[in-house]
């Protein structure tokens, strides 16, 4: 348990504790906020009448009231006393923790275990499970893209301006996911599972350096003992020598269009599950639909690596000369 | 006085000096009279006019116009919604991620006197601050925490704006300009980390930017890199560093990111981000729900409706 | 007012409760921030007000009492004496003083009134002058303003002066008249303050005698000097106390912005001269602070080192370790936290800090810790194993010598044909300049080869010299064969520690099977022969008594347990009797450098008889003959042993050896060992021996070349703490726990202290829990033979040994004489002289401690060589060196002082050695070397026939005791003879010799006050002969010289007339 | 880049070549260069001429320095008149002996074979005999000792190889050449410092010394103009240009003026 102390106190995960807190808070003040519209909602949605003269916002309305106040003050004090209490916040902090300064760098003296920034450990625990050019590179990029792209594809043009479940339950879910689960958690699991050498250390054991860990990751093409003999009949003699890789390269093809065919199907089914759902399905144009399953998919092929790769112990699905996934 | 002088000479020039000094005193009550008056109300004196440019009155029009005559409020309109003020609903990270983007400026400045960017000397400054410079472990604490902070802080954010759906149209833009202030941020604080030299920075940032080796055609070990004939010492790592291992040259670089490239890009965002916020109406909520019934079933995009949020209600 | 609607809530609610609470929290945690900065981060100002006024508490406490003491020093009898004496001298000034100052008073004035006038006058001319020189040479206007200057001369200034009787005259003088009055009052003025100071020295000298008197009998500080520090103390600005040297190249450790910055005495406050001056000492107590954890008051231990390292230059951080510039805690100023890699070195390892700068140092003063661990890493043999730079390489310089000769070779044979291809070239030049430039390059290159030669000339005689220097910490193991009983061998390699509890040899962990591979290696692997002459038994009691006299137990000793007797330097002989065979014991006493075969480096083998045969040679080879006779090269004809030949006559050998045979426990018996000549064992021992780097410290055939298997040490101490390998134990090192589970005293020792300390005490400690079925993979570092004070000091010695984090010029590596002291006590401590003789001064060699040595036999102890360099002529000490006899016919004896029992043993030093030896005792008695002996007068007749009577007079019968080459006269000599003196001895030091010899080596047989000082001139103390009337000059003087010019038949003469020296009793 | 570096490397090889090769040259000609001299350009002897003369001195030839011989009386004895040394030996009718007169220039770039007859230099009674010798660049020297002492051969030439060989009586003759065309190299002997020759090397034929008559005669000169020149070891030279044509035979006299003194 010591350990875990050992990982916490360390003043440069002060902030991933921090967030570990902040983020259940945050996450339970946005839905009870959320239900309270939800039920608003629910009521107006049944009583038309009342959706007609109702000011439609759960928070109190007399008529004569301003719909509009003045920034200066109301506005104004309320950043000001946000202001302070960072400062004083910040303040404490600093007085009370140092910032880490260790040796002097030097590059013969390698730190074990190497940590990146707090914030990309998330991607650094990515590396366990793809090569870095995916991890390190393309999931990046696909990340930015992919929050850049939510607005568009986003057809649902309710729950803007108001926190709400029931209108927006799939995105909230998708978000969630993909902020908390695979970005969030993976970012702690880096900073208190992953010991030396990156191993898995549970936050009860301690930090052995001297731990060794034994695991033959195998590819999917090895286990279905794909070595290209067939193929060698086929191709000309000249080709012959690349049989087996161009076995393996032609069959990685398959696993990987399967689970975009099944994973595909998924996430349509989880657009069409409701009537609701299913109205906004239909609103959205063909490259929205395009663009949210090509998204919808890698994020999910996330997951479903990391899986395979701790259940079965897979290291690659895909294997061509040039790059493997 | 010599003795010399005649008594009636005495009564004369004596005469004179009294109502000089007379005179003077009149003149120096009336002008404290007015200083009073005018310490009374500051308002009404020059010093306070020439900075305020106009007086502060209780009414409607001068809270409007001290918040728009105001450079640094002028940012936010005269008038909300009303429901908009509510933490509950912002949060405040927005703002707090502003105020502590301010806050790392202000204490990152103040550092720069005190460091060089080169090898020699960049870990003995940080002792120096450590240990002389008065304040100055506050002040490394205090711009390190901030970053920390400022990033959560980014990321709440956006979580918000996600769950109250405010990057829908008409906002769509300005959460694209969103999420490139996050990454921004990030890369900030990245290139911070090494700037101490020591063992901690380095590595983080050696392990930071070796995924850079793998980059696709563009580092030495990505697909498809070697055979573009990216090598060590051609490749993007190479370009990121300023050589093929971190070293001098990657500290400078990181400096000059760190302290100037960034923040300038960083503020150029900012001030879009903000604009937009004002062009696309203001902070998205707290709206008033809309129902499903409500929704017209019409494909593809649509001319955006430039309305404040908050006044549709009148239109109804 | 705007109307607001004070039921809105958004309205209506105020905010500014929580607007001033918050804004008050703002507040609150400025103020912390400005109180953290002031005083959270800056404890030191706490310490300082502490130390303060205890201080100054205890000053006051101590001032009465220091007063009291002067006061008792003060009215003491002889203390008035000399204050009488001062006062009746300045009483004898007055008069004149007062006369002086008047006049000069007088003088002033006078100056004043002319000053003026001269200046402005002055002025003018040179001015004029000046234009004058401008003018062109014998130019019209030049002559003009020449003759300005004349007028400027003649013109008259008024002045009023006053004179010797107080009046004022009037005078009207030109500028040369006012000059030269000018020029004679200043002289006069000179004049007489230079005789004020004539009048006033006796009183001064008599002050001067009477401050001595008072400084020696008080101790400690006087009441105002104290006064001075409680002021200081009172009126202490409470800052930080810096020393900031900006050096050169500054290292990372606490040189923060490129120097030394260190802030120590901050708190250690007692440690600043300012407050604490050296003389004084200061301790918790006197504090009265005793009792206080937390007390960095006390003074500095010892004050000599901060008078040799002045921490305003040195700080203490580059000698302590720790964090120089954190002073805001604790943990931070010393350095104990993680990412600190300099902490401070703790009590008992404190000496670490002398090596960081004196690495190249064999013996530091004031460091005995550190010598110590020094001396163990080379006798312990730590040195086959680890290399350590500047411990003896003369291995690795061997090899480097060997390549650099095949190097040259090479060359020279390239050059050889390069020589007709230039000649060639220069034939077929296309014009004559080439040609002429081809065949100058020729030519060059044929003297060139010629300079090569001389250079392999040159690296042979090196590389001779080395194979002498060169070394082993163990026996030569090829002589195995003739030396060891065949069974002890195994048995020794399985019990080393047990069978002799004080042997060097480290103990292996090894396998049963391991023992037999390797003894049946080494046993298998020795030199059969030629065989050893058999000896004939010999007198045990005679060897005994030889052994013990003969000088052998400063480096061996005897007997077991209690009552082990004898130095620590090399063996025990306690059993020898169990392992050795006697003929070769015999050898060995007689000459422990002989071999049974030379071993030639070049052909990497043995050579036999056959070898010399083939070549029609006598199978001889010794220091004279050490060229190998197959290619020329120089042969290792020693063995590698530092023992020395005592020159001992074969019989006096053979009854040494005949006792030592005898000394063997009772009860020894071992097994046999059949194995050991079983060849199939043999390759797995070489196999073994190589892995356990044996050849580190024995000779073993076939591995003459090993190289050191151990990591080198030379900075072990900087080796980052995550390149040591706890192992298993790293945890229980973090957490404080020792391998034997109990808690450590002082927690964690997850540190370079910890790790040495615990892998010295025991090697295989990091194998721990850990699965090693092949002993081979296990750690191969034997136990050395250590207690836990050597432990601390070889600990010491690492912790010490970092790589250069300090300027250059903080380390000391001197270029002048301190130079050669330096690399003397190499070869002192290599040879263990210090043994026999004291070398430093206050250093006690192992004779001394030898019971037989005590009381009246002191006699019979070496001498003592502290002053050796002042005594000897460095010419002659190497002459000494290279043969202690000096003959080479008749060997057994002291050249020197023939009537020691003790014998001064021939080394066989390699020129290098003997170099640096004379060059080290030159140095330590502060000699200028080369040494040029100073020319001394010859003797007149009349001073000749005065030195006769004085030497041979009854009052002084030098040749009583100093030998004189007569058998007869010289059983009772206990002093060397003079005629040894002309070259051997330095007249000035001779002088001083004899005049008090006592002074310089202390419980001498030569009487002290031989002579008495009267006026300027030396007398001697005794009944002076007639014909001493005439002369005038120094008595011990004249005996010097007679000394140096005596001849035997002078001497001869001389033994005749003395009074009952020729009958000797 | 990687373009870039292959050109680089490139580059740097074909330097490394092209220096190896100049470096190299030298040798590689020298190779044929040991076993003989490069091949003769042909003369057309149906064409040749010559150029014939005398050498004459204008007023008396000094008389020449009596030697003392005494440091070595076996060579004293074989000189029944004292000799005397040879800086200017008269021949008869006004001419001058020990003159190389030689073709200086005018042959252009032909080339000769060098004749396997070696040239002797003799030492006798502490002389050098003949006292100028003149050969052709690698034609042989034999230099024999017919004294009953010591000698030893010390040329001290310009732009040949000096050496110094000694030489006892009754040792093997001395066989050397000179590679390189000179006029002259003295050449001494540093036991008997009156010995002294000189010794002209010429990359041609076309050379004459002197004799008793003074006369000269350098013959199958193929037709052209030609520089010829006369050395003197004390008067040093003097040259002519003489043209002939085919089987024209010219006479040309050189003509030196005796200073007086020394």
């Amino acid at each position: 348990m010591h350990q875990l102390w050992e990982i916490a106190s360390q003043p440069d995960n002060v902030p991933i504790v921090a967030l570990l807190f902040l983020m259940p808070f945050y996450i339970w003040y946005a839905f009870r906020q959320a239900v309270q519209t939800d039920k608003l909602i629910l009521q107006l949605e049944t009583n038309p009448a009342l959706a007609k003269t109702h000011h439609r916002k759960v928070f109190p309305w007399k008529a004569g009231w301003d719909r509009e106040v003045h920034v200066w003050p109301y506005l104004m004090r309320i950043e000001f006393l946000v202001a302070i209490i960072v400062t004083v916040i910040l303040m404490i902090w600093s007085i009370t923790l140092n910032a880490p300064l260790e040796e002097p760098a030097n590059p013969n003296l390698t730190m074990n275990p190497a940590k990146a920034p707090w914030y990309f450990l998330g991607l650094q625990e990515m590396l366990v499970y793809f090569d870095p050019w995916i991890a390190g590179v393309v999931m990046p990029t696909l990340i930015i893209g992919g929050l850049m792209v939510i607005p568009y594809i986003d057809a649902n043009p309710l729950g803007n301006g108001y926190y709400t479940y029931r209108q927006r339950r799939f995105a909230i879910w998708t978000f969630l996911f993909g902020f908390i689960f695979l970005w969030v958690l993976m970012i702690v699991i880096g900073t208190f599972i992953r010991g030396p050498g990156w191993m898995w250390f549970w936050p009860s054991q301690t930090w052995d350096h001297n731990r060794l860990e034994f695991a033959v990751n195998r590819n999917l093409d090895q286990i279905f003992g794909i070595d290209g003999s067939w193929l060698a009949h086929v191709l000309p003699q000249s080709w012959r020598g690349g049989a087996a890789i161009w076995a393996r390269t032609i069959f990685g093809i398959f696993p990987l269009g399967v689970y975009a065919v099944l994973a595909a199907f998924f996430v349509h089914w989880l657009c069409v599950r409701t009537e609701f759902s299913r109205k906004i399905y239909q609103r959205m144009s063909l490259v929205q639909i395009v663009t949210l399953q090509i998204f919808m998919v890698t994020m999910l092929s996330l997951p479903v690596k990391i899986l395979l790769r701790l259940l079965f112990r897979i290291k690659y699905i895909w294997v061509t000369p040039w790059f493997s996934v | 006085m010599p003795e010399e002088n005649g008594g009636k000479g005495r009564t004369g020039l004596l005469g004179k000096v009294q109502q000089d000094a007379k005179a003077l005193k009149e003149f120096v009550k009336e002008k404290g009279k007015e200083g009073l008056e005018g310490l009374k109300d500051p308002e009404k004196t020059q010093v306070y006019r020439s900075i305020f440019r106009v007086k502060h009155e209780d009414t409607p029009r001068s809270r409007a116009l001290s918040v728009l005559t105001n450079v640094f409020f002028h940012l936010h309109p005269a008038k909300i919604n009303r429901d908009a003020v509510r933490y509950s609903y912002t949060w405040g990270m927005g703002g707090i991620t502003f105020y502590l983007f301010i806050v790392l400026t202000f204490t990152g400045v103040l550092l720069m006197f005190y460091y060089h960017p080169t090898k020699i000397q960049a870990f003995r400054d940080i002792l120096y601050l450590e240990n002389d410079v008065p304040f100055g472990k506050l002040l490394r604490n205090m711009h390190r925490w901030a970053a920390h902070l400022m990033i959560i802080a980014v990321w709440l954010h956006m979580f918000r704006v996600f769950l109250t759906g405010s990057y829908k149209r008409p906002r769509e833009f300005n959460w694209c300009i969103g999420v490139i202030l996050m990454v921004l941020t990030l890369l900030l604080s990245f290139t911070g980390y090494l700037l101490p030299d020591d063992q901690l920075g380095f590595w983080a940032v050696t392990v930071g930017t070796n995924m850079a080796r793998a980059t696709p055609l563009l580092g030495h070990e990505g697909p498809f890199g070697s055979q573009l004939g990216m090598t060590p010492y051609n490749d993007v790592r190479f370009a990121l560093l300023g050589g093929s291992i971190v070293d001098a040259n990657a500290l400078l670089r990181a400096y000059i990111w760190h302290c100037i490239a960034i923040p300038l890009i960083a503020a150029v965002f900012m001030g879009l981000h903000f604009w937009r916020v004002r062009k696309d109406g203001g902070i998205s909520g707290p709206a008033p729900v809309m129902l499903a019934s409500e929704i017209k079933d019409e494909k593809g995009p649509r001319p955006v409706i430039m309305k404040p949020s908050g006044l549709d209600q009148h239109s109804r | 007012m705007p109307e607001t609607h004070s039921d809105d809530p958004v309205q209506s609610r105020s905010m500014s409760g929580a607007l001033l609470i918050s804004a008050f929290l703002l507040m609150l945690t400025v103020a912390w921030s400005l109180y953290d900065e002031f005083y959270g981060l800056r404890p030191w100002r706490s310490y300082q007000r502490e130390f303060a006024n205890v201080y100054a508490k205890y000053l006051r406490k101590k001032m009465p009492e220091q007063r009291d003491r002067e006061k008792v020093i003060r009215s003491s009898a002889e203390y008035q004496q000399l204050k009488q004496i001062v006062d009746n001298a300045e009483e004898a000034a007055k008069p004149r003083l007062r006369e002086i100052d008047r006049e000069s008073a007088y003088l002033d004035k006078r100056l004043a009134a002319i000053q003026d006038t001269f200046t402005t006058a002055r002025g003018k001319v040179t001015a004029l002058i000046y234009e004058a020189e401008l003018a062109p040479l014998d130019s019209a206007s030049r002559k003009s303003r020449l003759e300005e200057v004349d007028k400027a001369k003649r013109e008259t200034y008024a002045l009023e002066l006053p004179t010797a009787d107080a009046r004022v005259e009037k005078l009207k003088w030109n500028f040369t008249q006012i000059d030269s009055e000018f020029t004679t009052l200043k002289a006069r003025k000179a004049a007489l303050v230079a005789e004020r100071g004539d009048v006033l020295k006796a009183a001064k000298d008599a002050r001067e005698k009477r401050d001595a008197y008072f400084q020696e009998k008080m101790e400690g500080l006087t009441a105002d000097q104290l006064g001075g520090l409680l002021r200081a103390a009172e009126g202490l600005d409470v800052s930080i106390h810096q020393v900031n040297v900006n050096p050169t190249n500054a290292g990372l450790n606490n040189f923060g912005s490129g120097g030394l910055v260190d802030r120590c005495q901050s708190c250690h406050m007692g440690t600043d001269s300012k407050f604490v001056p050296l003389a004084m000492t200061l301790t918790k107590k006197d504090l009265g602070l005793e009792r206080s954890k937390d007390a960095p008051f006390t003074s500095h231990p010892e004050p000599e080192l901060l008078k040799i390292h002045d921490p305003e230059k040195f700080g203490c951080s580059p000698c302590h370790g720790g964090n120089g510039r954190a002073i805001d805690s604790v943990e931070k100023g010393h350095g104990r936290y993680e990412h600190w890699l300099w902490p401070l070195h703790y009590a008992e390892n404190y000496q670490a800090g002398c090596q960081t700068c004196h690495a190249a140092d064999m013996v530091t003063e004031h460091a005995p810790v550190l010598n110590h661990g020094k001396e163990l890493f080379r006798s312990r043999g730590c040195i086959g194993c680890h290399k350590f730079e500047g411990f003896d390489d003369q291995p690795e310089r061997l090899l480097a010598t060997r390549q650099q000769i095949l190097q040259i070779e090479k060359q020279k044979k390239e050059y050889e044909i390069e020589i007709p291809r230039l000649n060639r070239q220069a034939d077929q030049a296309p014009d004559n300049e080439t040609a002429q430039k081809l065949n100058g390059q020729a030519t060059n290159l044929a003297v060139r080869i010629s300079g090569m030669d001389a250079k392999v000339e040159q690296l042979d005689r090196k590389s001779r010299s080395l194979l002498r220097e060169d070394k082993k910490v163990g026996p030569d193991l090829k002589e195995v064969r003739m030396k060891i009983r065949k069974e002890w061998i195994p048995y020794w390699l399985g019990h080393t520690h047990e069978f002799r509890p004080t042997t060097k040899m480290p103990q292996f962990r090894l396998e049963p099977d391991q023992i037999q591979a390797i003894a049946a290696f080494i046993w298998q692997s020795g030199v059969a022969g030629p065989g050893l002459t058999k000896q004939q038994p010999g007198n045990a009691a005679h060897g005994k008594d030889l052994l013990q006299t003969r000088g052998c137990l400063a480096c061996h000793s005897i007997g077991e347990g209690s009552n082990v007797l004898g130095g620590t330097f090399a063996a025990n002989l306690s059993r020898v009797g169990e392992k050795d065979n006697y003929d070769y014991l015999v050898r060995w006493v007689h000459n422990p450098r002989e071999r049974t075969r030379p071993y030639c480096p070049f052909e990497k083998r043995d050579l036999g008889p056959e070898d010399y045969a083939k070549h029609g040679l006598p199978f001889l080879f010794d220091l004279d003959h050490s060229k190998c006779p197959n290619d020329g090269h120089p042969l290792q004809v020693q063995q590698p042993t530092v023992m020395p030949n005592l020159r001992l006559s074969i019989e006096d050998a053979r009854d040494v050896a005949g006792y030592l045979i005898t000394l063997k426990h009772s009860d020894a018996n071992y097994d046999a060992a059949s194995f050991m000549d079983d060849p199939k064992l043999k390759g797995a021992g070489l196999k073994l021996v190589k892995f356990y780097g044996c050849a580190g410290c024995h000779e073993i055939s076939g591995l003459e070349d090993e190289s050191r298997i151990g990591t080198e040490l030379t900075t072990e101490g900087s080796k980052p703490i995550e390149r040591l390998d706890f192992a298993r134990l790293t945890e229980d090192a973090q957490r404080g726990v020792l391998p034997d589970e109990k808690k450590a005293p002082r927690g964690s020792w997850y540190d370079q202290k910890g790790f040495f300390e615990q892998k010295l005490k025991n090697p295989a400690v990091y194998d721990k829990e850990k699965y090693r079925p092949n002993p081979l993979d296990r750690l191969k570092m034997p136990k050395p033979n250590v207690t836990d004070t050597d432990i601390t000091a070889l600990v010491t010695f690492l912790l010490g040994s970092v790589d250069q984090q300090l300027p250059r010029e903080y380390y000391y590596k001197p270029a002048d004489a301190r130079r050669d002291i330096q690399e003397g006590w190499w070869i002192v401590t290599k040879y263990n002289c210090v043994g026999c003789h004291q070398v430093r001064i206050g250093q006690q060699s192992v004779l001394q401690t030898l019971p037989q040595y005590q009381g009246d036999n002191k006699i019979g102890l070496p001498p003592v060589l502290t002053s050796e360099g002042a005594r000897v002529d460095p010419a002659w000490l190497q002459r000494f060196l290279a043969n202690p006899a000096l003959s080479t016919t008749d060997t057994n004896r002291n050249g020197v002082r023939s009537y020691l029992q003790v014998r001064m043993p021939t080394f066989s030093l390699s020129d290098e050695e003997i170099q640096k030896l004379v060059r080290f005792f030159a140095a330590a008695s502060s000699q200028e070397s080369p040494y040029v002996p100073p020319k001394l007068d010859t003797l007149t007749d009349a001073e000749r026939t005065l030195a006769r009577q004085l030497f041979t007079s009854p009052a002084a019968p030098c040749l009583k005791c100093h030998a004189t080459g007569n058998p007869a006269h010289d059983k009772t000599a206990t002093a060397p003879n003079f005629l040894l003196a002309r070259n051997r001895l330095k007249p000035a030091w001779t002088n001083r010799w004899i005049l008090d010899p006592a002074r310089i080596a202390p419980g001498t047989a030569m009487p002290s006050g031989l002579f008495r000082r009267e006026g300027e001139r030396w007398i001697f103390n005794g009944p002076l002969p007639a014909v001493a009337k005439s002369f005038t000059g120094d008595y011990s003087d004249l005996l010097v010289r007679y000394m140096f010019q005596l001849t035997p038949e002078e001497q001869r003469m001389l033994l005749s007339r003395t009074p009952a020296a020729a009958g000797s009793k | 880049m990687k373009v870039k570096y292959g050109l680089y490397i490139i580059g740097v090889a074909a330097l490394a070549l092209s220096m190896a090769s100049c470096g190299g040259k030298p040798t590689s000609e020298t190779a044929p260069a040991e076993s003989a001299q490069p091949a003769a350009t042909p003369i057309d002897m149906s064409t040749v001429g010559a150029v014939s003369g005398t050498v004459k001195l204008e007023g008396a030839a000094p008389a020449g320095k009596k030697i003392n011989m005494a440091a070595e009386p076996s060579c004293a004895a074989e000189h029944p008149t004292p000799a005397t040394d040879q800086e200017v030996v008269a021949g008869d009718a006004g001419t001058l002996q020990n003159v190389i007169v030689y073709v200086k220039d005018g042959l252009g770039s032909r080339t000769f074979d060098v004749p396997k007859t070696p040239v002797e230099l003799d030492q006798k009674g502490c002389m050098y005999n003949p006292h100028v010798v003149a050969l052709q660049a690698g034609q042989e020297l034999k230099v024999v000792n017919n004294d009953k002492v010591t000698h030893n051969i010390h040329p001290v030439p310009q732009n040949n190889r000096e050496w110094n060989k000694s030489q006892p009586p009754g040792a093997a003759a001395i066989e050397d050449t000179f590679a390189r065309g000179e006029v002259s190299i003295p050449v001494k002997c540093n036991v008997h410092p009156w010995m002294k020759s000189y010794i002209a090397v010429f990359k041609h034929p076309y050379f004459g010394v002197t004799g008793k008559d003074g006369g000269f005669n350098l013959k199958n000169l193929p037709p052209g103009t030609y520089t010829i020149e006369a050395w003197h070891e004390k008067y040093g030279t003097s040259s002519q240009t003489a043209t002939i044509g085919a089987k024209e035979s010219k006479t040309i006299t050189f003509t030196f003026k005796a200073t007086s003194g020394d």
